[in-house]
C-alpha cells in the first residue's frame, strides 16, 4: 500500500452513510474507491453534480466533468445543477464533509492551499467556500513536501479561511486540530511517535493513547 | 421567433475592448465555436470574466494564447500555464475571487442586486479592498454586482424562441451569464421546434437570448 | 365600449412587439386580450411563468395559475420558474413592461398601490420590485375612485417606490409623469381637456397638443 | 433511499412554536394534507414564512383560520380578510415584505450568505427599521437571512432518493425554501423510481430532502 493508498483509505473511514461529499482533485479524489458502495454516500462535485459514479469504458460524455475537467460517470439519481446552486449547497451547510489537499497548516488548524506568492498563483477556485463552510474539513496531504515541513507552527503561505479544519490526515498520522493545538489521535501502522513529531513543526499534543490507523 | 446567425457574423458586431463573460468549466460548457471565431476575426483587449482560463487549446484558453485578452476575473488559472506565464510578464491582469463569490457577483449583476454579503474569503487575501460588515456577530465581506456588454453561454437544446436547456455538469456558470450580459449570443448543439423543452425543463428563457448560432457538433 | 375595456385597449397599443410584459392583477389583466397574436408578446406572470396564453375550455390544471391564484393556460415555447429567478427577472431590468392598478399618483408621477393604512393592508405582493425595476411601469386605472381624486398633488397613501412610473392611462387621458409634473398628452374621444382637469387635483401641463386616443 | 412516513407521523415530530417555511403561491404549490395534518393536530403558535395567506379555507389560509400562526412574514395577505381580521384584532402579527425580497432573504438563509442588497422598497413604509448602504450612488436595503425550523415543500414527482421535480408554476417558493428548512417535508403527488427524473430535469437534489409524505393526489 503506498502513501497516498494508505491516507486515502483512513479519510474513507471518517466518511458516515448517506452523506454528501465534496472531494478535491488528486489525494482526495481516490478516496471515493474506499467507501464501500453500501452506505450510500453522494459525492457532490463542485462544477454541479451530485452522484458522480463510475464511468464504463468508452462511455465519456464531454458534458460530464469533475472539477478538474476529467470525464466522470454518474448514478441513477444523480442531479446536475448551475454554480450558483452549488455554491449554495456549500455555502449554505448542506456538504457534510469536503477532503482537501494542502500545502501547509498551522498550530490553529488552519490551512494554505491556493497560492505560492511569487511562484505559483493557481487561484483558489471553489476552496476557500469549501474550508469556510463544509460542515467537516478533511485535509489529505503528504506529511512533508521534499523534506520541507509542512504542519508548521506558524503559516508563511496565505490562509485559504480563517476557519480551523477538522482533521489532517497524513501517511504518517491523524491529527485533531482544536481550541489548544493540534492532538496526535492517531499513528500510521508501524510509525513512531518521534517520527511523527520529527517530521512536523508544530507542537503536536497527546491527551489519550495514540491509536493505530485502521484502515479496513 | 429569433433569428439564428452564422458565429462569423455573431462576432462581427463584438467590439474591441468589450467585457466580456463565457461559460465553462474547464472548457466544459464553453462556446468552442464562438471563441474560435473570436480569435479568428482577433478580437482584442478583451476583459474576461470566467470560471477559469481550461487548458492551452480548449476553451477560453485559445483567447489567452492568441493574446486577446487584458484583464481577467475568475477563479482559477492554475491549469493553464499561458495566463500564469502572461500574469507574471505583465501582459494580462488577473482577478482572483472564490468561486462561490464569483457566481454570486455575477448574480446580483444579472438580478439587479447590489451586492451580497459572504463569509467566504473574510480575513484573506482575497478579501483586500473589499468592505466587511458584520451581522449578528459573525464577519462577511460585500461583493458588488459583476455585469457585461456579452455574454457567450453554450447550451446542448435551444428551442424557436430561445429557450435553452444545458446538458449535466456543461450548465455551471452558462445560466447565470446569460443574465448578466447585456447581450447575450448562444451556441447550440441542437436547435429544435417550439414545445420541444417543456416549460418545467427550460433552464433559460428565450427572453434572454438575443443571438442563436449553431454549434458544430452533428444533433 | 365600457371605461375598462378603453383603458385596456390604449395600454395594448403601448406594448412592443417581441416584449417580455407582466400585467397586473384585474384591470391589466384585461390588455392581453387587445394584443395580436402576432405581436408574439410574451407575458409574464411574477408567481413563476412567460408564455401564458389562452386556457382551452376544461384544460385547467391546478398547478397553473396566474399570480391572482386564477387558472391560465400557457403556448408553447412557455418557461416555468422560481420565485428567486422570476424576480431576478424583474429586478435585473429583464422585464420591458408591468402594467399595475394604483390607489394614487402624484404630481411627480410617483405611485401608490399597496396600502390604506388602518383600513386596508393588503401588502405589496410584487408590486414593489415591478414598480421600481420595470423598464417601463404604466399605471392603467379610472380616473376617479366614487368621486375622490386619484391624480393627486401630493399622496397621502404610502408610496409603492420612488420611481417616476412612465405612463397613466385612465379612461379620460393618458398621461406622461416626467420631471417638471404630469404631460396631458391624450384625451378620450368625447372628453374635454376641462374634463380631464375637473377629475384631477394634480395641475396638467400641456406641451404639444392634446391629441385623441387611438383605440385600435 | 430516503424512508417515506405519513403525514400523521411526519407533524406529530414538529413542535409547537415552530417558525415554518411553506410553499405556495395563492394556495397553487402548497402541501396541503401536510397542513390538513397541522390542524388535525393542533399545532399552534406557529411562526410562518409564506409568499401569501391564500383564501380561507384553501393553502396556508387553513392554519390562519384555525389560529395556529402567531406571527406572519409574507407579502401578499389581500386575499384572506380573516388574516386582516386577527392583525387587527392584534391577535397575530404580520410582517409585509416585498415578494422579491422575501425570496432573496429564504435564498441568504440557506445559501450561506449574510445579507443582500435591493434597490426594492427604498424610501417606502417597508423600509422601516432595515439598514441603507449606497453603492455607486444607489441606495440599496441590506435584507438579513430567513431561516426556519421546518420547510413544508410541495412537489410533482419525487424518487427514492429524495429528488424533486415541479409542475409548471407550482414551484414558486418551493426550492428555494428546501434550502433554508433545517428539516425539510416534502409531500409528493407521485413517487418514482431512482433514474425516472433525468439529472438535467431535477429542481431540488434529494439530499435536501428529509421526510417524504404521498400527497392525496393520484398518481
Amino acid at each position: 500500500m503506498n502513501d497516498k493508498e494508505l491516507i486515502a483509505r483512513r479519510v474513507a473511514r471518517e466518511i458516515q452513510p448517506g452523506s454528501l461529499v465534496n472531494l478535491g482533485i488528486g489525494l482526495p479524489t481516490m478516496v471515493a474507491q474506499y467507501v464501500p458502495a453500501e452506505a450510500n454516500v453522494f459525492f457532490q462535485s463542485e462544477n454541479g453534480i451530485i452522484g458522480i459514479g463510475g464511468l464504463p469504458d468508452g462511455m465519456e460524455n464531454p458534458s460530464l466533468s469533475d472539477a478538474g475537467g476529467g470525464m466522470i460517470g454518474a448514478l441513477p439519481g444523480a442531479a446536475a445543477f448551475d454554480s450558483a446552486f452549488s455554491f449554495g449547497l456549500i455555502r449554505g451547510g448542506h456538504l457534510d464533509m469536503t477532503v482537501l489537499g494542502g500545502l501547509q497548516v498551522d498550530s490553529q488548524g488552519r490551512l494554505a492551499n491556493w497560492i505560492i506568492p511569487g511562484e505559483r498563483v493557481p487561484g483558489m477556485g471553489g476552496a476557500m467556500d469549501l474550508v469556510t463552510r463544509a460542515r467537516k474539513v478533511i485535509v489529505a496531504m503528504i506529511h512533508t513536501a521534499k523534506g520541507q515541513v509542512k504542519i508548521v507552527d506558524k503559516l508563511n503561505l496565505p490562509i485559504t479561511s480563517g476557519r480551523r479544519v477538522d482533521l489532517i490526515v497524513t501517511e504518517l498520522a491523524v491529527i485533531k486540530p482544536c481550541e489548544e493545538g493540534l492532538i496526535l489521535k492517531e499513528v500510521a501502522p508501524g510509525v513512531e511517535v518521534a517520527e511523527v513529531r520529527a517530521a512536523t513543526e508544530a507542537e503536536l499534543i497527546i491527551t489519550e493513547p495514540v491509536t493505530t490507523m485502521e484502515l479496513e | 421567433m429569433k433569428k439564428t446567425t452564422s458565429a462569423a457574423e455573431a462576432i462581427s458586431s463584438i467590439p474591441e475592448g468589450a467585457t466580456m463573460m463565457i461559460g465553462g468549466f474547464m472548457g466544459v460548457g464553453t462556446p468552442e465555436h464562438l471563441i474560435d471565431e473570436l480569435v479568428r476575426q482577433n478580437k482584442g483587449n478583451l476583459t474576461l470574466i470566467t470560471n477559469d482560463t481550461a487548458r492551452p487549446g480548449v476553451g477560453v484558453g485559445k483567447l489567452i494564447e492568441a493574446r486577446l485578452v487584458k484583464h481577467v476575473i475568475a477563479s482559477h488559472i492554475g491549469t493553464n500555464p499561458e495566463t500564469q506565464r502572461q500574469m507574471i510578464a505583465k501582459e494580462l491582469s488577473v482577478e482572483l475571487v472564490p468561486q462561490g463569490t464569483l457566481v454570486e457577483q455575477i448574480r446580483c449583476g444579472g438580478f439587479g442586486l447590489g451586492g451580497v454579503l459572504t463569509p467566504t474569503a473574510v480575513g484573506t487575501l482575497a478579501a483586500e479592498g473589499k468592505r466587511s460588515l458584520e451581522i449578528n456577530g459573525e464577519q462577511y465581506l460585500l461583493e458588488l454586482p459583476l455585469k457585461a456588454d456579452i455574454a457567450l453561454i453554450k447550451a446542448r437544446q435551444c428551442d424557436y424562441y430561445g429557450n435553452l436547456q444545458y446538458r449535466l455538469t456543461a450548465q455551471n456558470f452558462n445560466p447565470i451569464m446569460a443574465m448578466a450580459g447585456a447581450t447575450v449570443y448562444v451556441e447550440a448543439d441542437e436547435l429544435v421546434p417550439a414545445g420541444c423543452i417543456a416549460p418545467d425543463d427550460v433552464h433559460t428563457p428565450g427572453i434572454l437570448v438575443d443571438y442563436i448560432i449553431k454549434s458544430k457538433v452533428m444533433a
